[in-house]
């Protein structure tokens, strides 16, 4: 039976070797594209496939087309595992733009450590490239940098008394632990704290209690997915006057669709990508971001978000390093991917180095205030 | 070949048959990764069957088991230095105590209704793996350390397919020893009549914490084995939808069949890696074939091929 | 020859009705009881009080002059209480043989960790309890059934089973709730003989039959029951003839008549 | 005080409401043909999402509110003549797998078919919340505890005055003797999923302006709407409605008094509580033993 099995799995796997060109430079994508993290998944899949085929069309990496292996881990980081392996073992990639959540992410990168196969992530966690992992890189802000830029702006504007309320899934979860860590770095005290689950509806009490809190002068809210929408839509509901701050997980048109006119007023740190539109002509990151949008929107008729403009930066940063490298070697690519310097991405310039394997600085972000239900710059 | 599978020394080798002839062919550790999922997936489902199939207990909350034996090869080594060879042990200990602390009150509760408490129990498990940051690091799990055997780190799949195919035969044999005991046939015989297997003088409620304890024990060896295979643990581990699926493997393979559930577990663990051909269809597919089989083959894989084949010789 | 099992006052109600209401009566070792009446005379339940399925209101139940009143079925059984059931209770994914095995329980070793280690003395024991199993299967005719599953066996087999089942814990005194109802002539023979014959080995039997010619003809006394309450107890002839017993069956249909209604 | 119990309450019976609606589902089923429809979940979603792409498609919101219950029903039925029909016999653990299987498949069909991304639907009656006693609630609470009510009343009357409903009854009490007297129990059991699926569709419907829909809600929706319909007694209407109210409050006020962090396990713990002193539920009869 079991010897059946892998006869089939084998020869599946050989059906669609088979089909690809043995010249094909073979990259490898394992993505949440179902699942709870689907809404990032879906877009950060869109823009590979969309990428590598316009790439190929135009003929290719150094002569030789690239070939995307896409495998959905539903966001079950021991099947994200199974299938990182698979990529390495049995389609034999070069390296892999993927990784969906930090969960996947930092459950698959051992597996590229050890096979010395480059790994760029495209989830949000620090813990991803620190400490620094030979093989895994990352593209997104760290959600240690969202905190800060947070703080930053609400330092500048005289707060230093608020709340949080965070999602209990990993993206919220590790964003808070992030904020507790750099709160007092800004002089800013967090009087009161809630949680909700992933799958919450209904965020009144948690807010309700917040709101009891005297002294209040402003709530982050760090989580990704729905419950963001929902505790804008609830904050509202309650009447809390405060400022409302979410993070980079809500940074898509998306979000002010489901919160609608409580969105309003809410901030938020984000690529430029967002407001790409509205960018001053001066802004070097302007022309990247408005291409990526404009073919995004037209390619899948879904409002541009930030999460699919990390897979592109992702598999930019790849195809440059195989450039560079000049061939399919990984441990070449891993060592330009590393020397990659004033890449121009939708999140931002990256700068990679020894010892920063994600490169983006803090003024990659921008704040965002959302006004008339769309993007404005805060500042 | 009904005699045949009966016999419990011909069972175990063709047992130890499928996973030592694949063993020696298979191309790549991705299969080997695979087969040690299997294999992993197949004791804990071993353990569940003696719950659900045997003895016809319902548990919906036994990943939370695989979550206790997971983290606790993750916790011990790392936050107090205990030898990760000794933290299965521990896991296995802890994992019993919990499995017949709570086991006391809610097996006197019945069918749907031990469901739900069962289900409530993996709950608190996954909700606590996941809340409790500075032990288990929260939602995004954490790093375990590898085991090291005579100062070998053992950390590739092929050694895993071995190590995780040798307990799967000592789990396949503890189990055959049980069913052919007192405690085995007093745990079967409960599936059927309560009352009459009471008037036999078989303490129920006893026998019950019993087969829920060792269940939790094989549930405890998987995670384990699991975490120690992946080198990290997420919370996922011991989520509701795995203990779905665990208990959609003893169905399929067949309940009440040991050797149905390395069926019940090869399938579930193999299919998805082959329907990833049918990209987005996968679900789809998934969800028809379950359907499908439990159609053709009600009594799950095993016993409905294994009476067929007995009707056909007479 | 004292009284093996006593039941005096024993009664229990079902919201408000009294199902069986201060029953009395005693059985000795080597004895046949019978007890009978109309349908619904509380028969079973008065068998479900004295083998700890329910729970008395009022009265006790005494086993060799211990009280045992509220004890459970498992720790009745331990004492040497055996019964058989009115709707069967096997246990229908296991083999025949396995079922009387499982009777055997309280006589073997309960030590899971020796049976999870698979020791040789487990296995030395199953084999005992296997071959006294299977002399037990001789004894009611179902050797050669012995490997099949309980579940394909017809019914007066397993009716068969459910009394071998009960022997093999050595009962001291025996419950045996309708043996013959649903069998055929023969099979009631068989059953009859067998009953006899288990009797005569010292065991008390308390036997609830609706086959009148089956009670009259191997009972040692009879008890008859109706409204859950005793009528009359005494030698079958002398309870065939009491015309308090005809009339208590001519209105619930006469006795015999409904042998197989279950 | 009272400003915050009330909204801790009118929290809880929102969702609560929603819990209800799904137990409710799973009772008509299961009382028709014993089994648990772990696709329960799978209606609301279906009820959701189909309105939500109707109503983006140009439809009105109450036509598009149509064809999502129009569609559901049709699952219902489709699940019932392909999965549980060609099943029927299978002992109820199968039959729950195969539910399980029609789950998967209804959500891998409904992320192909519509999208995995979030969607919501405008509140019924504005967006506004309304103050009363220092509590602030949307309108579309009131929707959902109204509608939850009407469509508990409706399924009673129902049951209780028309001929088909005293024939699900009936098979319910005793499938056999329903057959005896001419009933046509297959019928009957697909009439429950589609009834189940009606209901099920109702409150996605009714409940998406308030907690958004996807292609994978049906999953929790289904675990609560279990653990409701069992807090309930199994089978019983009134249990299944409580159980769910009970459960939407106990995780709104564990939330708002104790621990946001395991307001879902102080919920199961209640439960659990509540099941160790009554094994057959709140409102379950207790099974005599008959032997």
């Amino acid at each position: 039976m079991m010897k059946t099995f892998t006869g089939i799995a084998a020869s599946l796997a050989l059906l669609g070797a088979s089909a690809a060109n043995a010249q094909d430079i073979k990259i490898g994508a394992v993505l949440s594209v179902t699942g709870p993290a689907s809404f990032l998944g879906e877009p950060e899949e869109k823009t590979l496939k969309m990428y590598v085929d316009e790439i190929n069309a135009k003929g290719g990496v150094k002569g030789k087309k690239l070939q995307l292996v896409v495998y959905d881990d539903g966001g079950d980081a021991n099947k994200a595992r199974t299938f990182a392996t698979r990529l390495i073992e049995e389609d034999k990639v070069v390296a892999m733009v993927g990784g969906t959540t930090t969960g996947t992410s930092m459950a698959m990168g051992p597996a590229f450590d050890d096979a010395q196969v480059p790994f760029i992530s495209l989830a949000g966690a620090v813990v991803i490239v620190e400490p620094v992992k030979k093989y895994v890189f990352k593209t997104p802000h760290t959600d240690r940098m969202a905190c800060e830029k947070i703080f930053e702006d609400m330092k500048k504007r005289g707060f230093t008394k608020i709340g949080m309320i965070s999602g209990t899934d990993g993206f919220g979860k590790s964003m808070r632990d992030e904020c507790v860590k750099v709160n007092a770095k800004f002089g800013i005290e967090i009087l009161g704290e809630e949680t909700y689950g992933p799958r919450d509806t209904d965020m009144t009490p948690q807010l309700t209690n917040l709101r009891a809190k005297a002294g209040m002068q402003a709530v982050i809210n760090p989580g990704f997915g729905q419950g963001p929408a929902i505790v804008t839509r609830n904050y509202k509901q309650l009447g809390i006057n405060l400022p409302l701050y979410q993070s980079h997980g809500v940074a898509s048109k998306q979000f002010i669709e489901l919160a609608g006119e409580a969105a309003n007023g809410v901030r938020l740190p984000a690529a430029a990508l967002l407001v790409a539109d509205i960018l001053p002509d001066s802004d070097p990151q302007k022309p990247v971001a408005l291409a990526y949008k404009k073919k995004f929107e037209e390619a899948t008729k879904q409002p541009v978000s930030t999460f699919g403009g990390h897979a592109y930066d992702g598999l930019m940063i790849l195809v440059g390093a195989i450039e560079r490298a000049g061939g399919a070697d990984s441990k070449k690519i891993r060592d330009e991917i590393e020397k990659t310097k004033g890449f121009m991405g939708t999140a931002g310039i990256f700068n990679m180095s020894a010892t920063d394997h994600m490169g983006l600085e803090l003024s990659a972000f921008k704040m965002l205030e959302i006004k008339n239900g769309n993007w404005a710059l805060a500042d | 070949m009904a005699r045949f599978l009966a016999n419990r020394w011909i069972s175990l080798a063709l047992v130890a048959a499928l996973i030592v002839l694949p063993g020696l062919i298979l191309p790549s550790s991705y299969y080997f990764r695979v087969g040690a999922l299997v294999f992993i997936s197949a004791l804990a489902v071993i353990g569940l069957n003696l719950l659900l199939g045997f003895a016809g207990q319902v548990s919906l909350g036994h990943a939370g088991f695989v979550g206790i034996g997971a983290y606790a090869v993750a916790i011990l080594p790392a936050r107090f230095d205990v030898p990760v060879l000794l933290a299965v042990p521990a896991g296995m200990v802890l994992s019993a105590l919990v499995a017949f602390v709570i086991g006391r009150p809610i097996l006197r509760l019945k069918g749907h209704f031990l469901a739900v408490a069962t289900l409530g129990f993996g709950v608190l498990v996954a909700m606590v793996l996941a809340n409790e940051v500075g032990w288990t690091g929260g939602p995004d799990g954490m790093s375990v350390k590898r085991l090291e055997i005579f100062g070998e780190r053992i950390r590739q799949p092929r050694d895993w397919y071995w190590i995780s195919g040798t307990l799967l035969l000592i789990g396949m044999a503890i189990a055959q020893n049980l069913l052919a005991s007192p405690t085995g046939r007093a745990l079967r015989a409960l599936h059927d009549s309560e009352i009459a297997a009471r008037v036999a003088g078989v303490d129920v409620a006893r026998i019950k914490v019993t087969v829920f304890v060792i269940s939790a024990v094989y549930a405890s060896v998987a995670g384990s084995c699991l975490a120690l295979l992946n080198g990290h643990v997420t919370p996922d581990a011991a989520g509701f939808l795995q203990s779905v699926e665990m208990v959609t493997m003893v169905v399929l393979g067949g309940m009440g069949s040991l050797f149905g559930s390395i069926i019940g577990a090869a399938f579930l663990v193999i299919l998805p890696q082959a329907l990833t051909l049918f990209h987005e269809y996968e679900h789809l597919m998934l969800g028809i074939l379950i359907i499908l089989i439990m159609i053709f083959l009600r009594d799950g894989i095993v016993p409905t091929l294994h009476r067929l084949l007995m009707e056909r010789r007479s | 020859m004292s009284a093996l099992l006593e039941v005096s006052g024993i009664g229990i109600a079902f919201g408000g009705v009294r199902a069986v209401d201060d029953v009395t009566f005693s059985a000795r070792a080597g004895e046949i009881f019978s007890i009978i009446g109309p349908n619904g005379a509380g028969k079973t339940t008065l068998f479900n009080l004295i083998s700890g399925v329910y729970r008395a209101d009022r009265g006790s139940v005494k086993l060799a002059g211990a009280e045992v009143g509220g004890m459970a079925p498992e720790q009745l059984a331990a004492r040497g209480l055996s019964r058989s059931f009115q709707n069967l209770q096997i246990f229908f994914r296991m083999s025949a043989v396995e079922n009387v095995m499982l009777g055997r329980h309280i006589h073997e070793d309960k030590s899971a960790w020796r049976h999870l280690l698979g020791l040789p003395s487990t296995a030395r024991q199953n084999r005992d309890t296997r071959a006294r199993a299977m002399a037990l299967l001789e004894r009611v005719g179902l050797a050669a059934l012995a490997d099949r599953q309980a579940g394909s066996l017809s019914y007066g087999m397993l009716k068969r089973l459910e009394i071998a089942r009960a022997l093999a814990a050595e009962p001291r005194i025996l419950l045996l709730d309708e043996p013959a109802a649903g069998c055929n002539p023969t099979e009631t023979a068989e059953i009859d003989r067998l009953i006899v014959e288990i009797a005569k080995s010292g065991i008390g039997i308390v036997l609830v039959e609706h086959d009148m010619k089956l009670v009259m003809s191997i009972s040692d006394r009879v008890l008859v029951l109706t409204y859950g309450r005793v009528l009359m107890e005494g030698v079958p002839g002398d309870v065939a003839r009491d015309p308090r017993v005809i009339e208590a069956y001519l209105g619930a249909g006469l006795p015999g008549s409904e042998g197989s209604h279950a | 005080m009272l400003a915050s119990f009330l909204q801790f309450s009118m929290s809880g019976l929102t969702v609560g409401a929603i819990y209800a609606l799904v137990a409710l589902g799973f009772t008509i089923i299961y009382n028709a043909s014993d089994v648990v429809n772990f696709a329960q979940g799978e209606f609301v979603m279906i009820g959701g999402m189909v309105s939500v792409f109707a109503l983006a498609a140009g439809l009105p919101l109450p036509v598009a509110g149509l064809v999502a219950v129009i569609a559901a029903m049709l699952v219902g039925v489709a699940l019932h003549r392909l999965a549980i029909e060609p099943a029927r016999g299978a002992s109820p653990v199968v039959l729950i797998i195969i539910t399980i299987g029609g789950a998967f498949a209804i959500r891998g069909l409904a992320q192909v078919l519509f999208d995995k991304q979030f969607h919501k639907l405008p509140g019924f009656s504005g967006e506004a919340p309304v103050n009363i006693l220092g509590a602030s609630i949307v309108p579309q609470a009131f929707w959902v505890i109204g509608g939850a009510a009407l469509i508990v009343l409706a399924v009673t009357l129902f049951f209780e005055r028309t001929l088909l409903g005293k024939a699900v009854l009936a098979t319910a009490a005793n499938r056999f003797a329903a057959k005896l007297v001419g009933i046509n129990t297959g019928f009957v059991t697909g009439l429950s999923f589609l009834l189940s699926a009606a209901i099920g569709a109702l409150a996605g419907i009714l409940v998406t302006p308030i907690t958004l829909t996807s292609y994978d809600v049906g999953t929790l929706l289904a675990l609560k709407g279990f653990a409701a319909l069992v807090l309930g007694g199994l089978g019983s209407a009134t249990g299944a409605v409580a159980g769910g109210l009970i459960l939407g409050l106990c995780e709104a006020f564990a939330a708002g008094y104790l621990t946001s962090t395991y307001k879902d396990a102080i919920a199961f713990l209640v439960m659990i509580g509540v099941l160790l002193v009554m094994p057959n539920g709140l409102f379950g009869r207790a099974q005599a033993e008959r032997v």
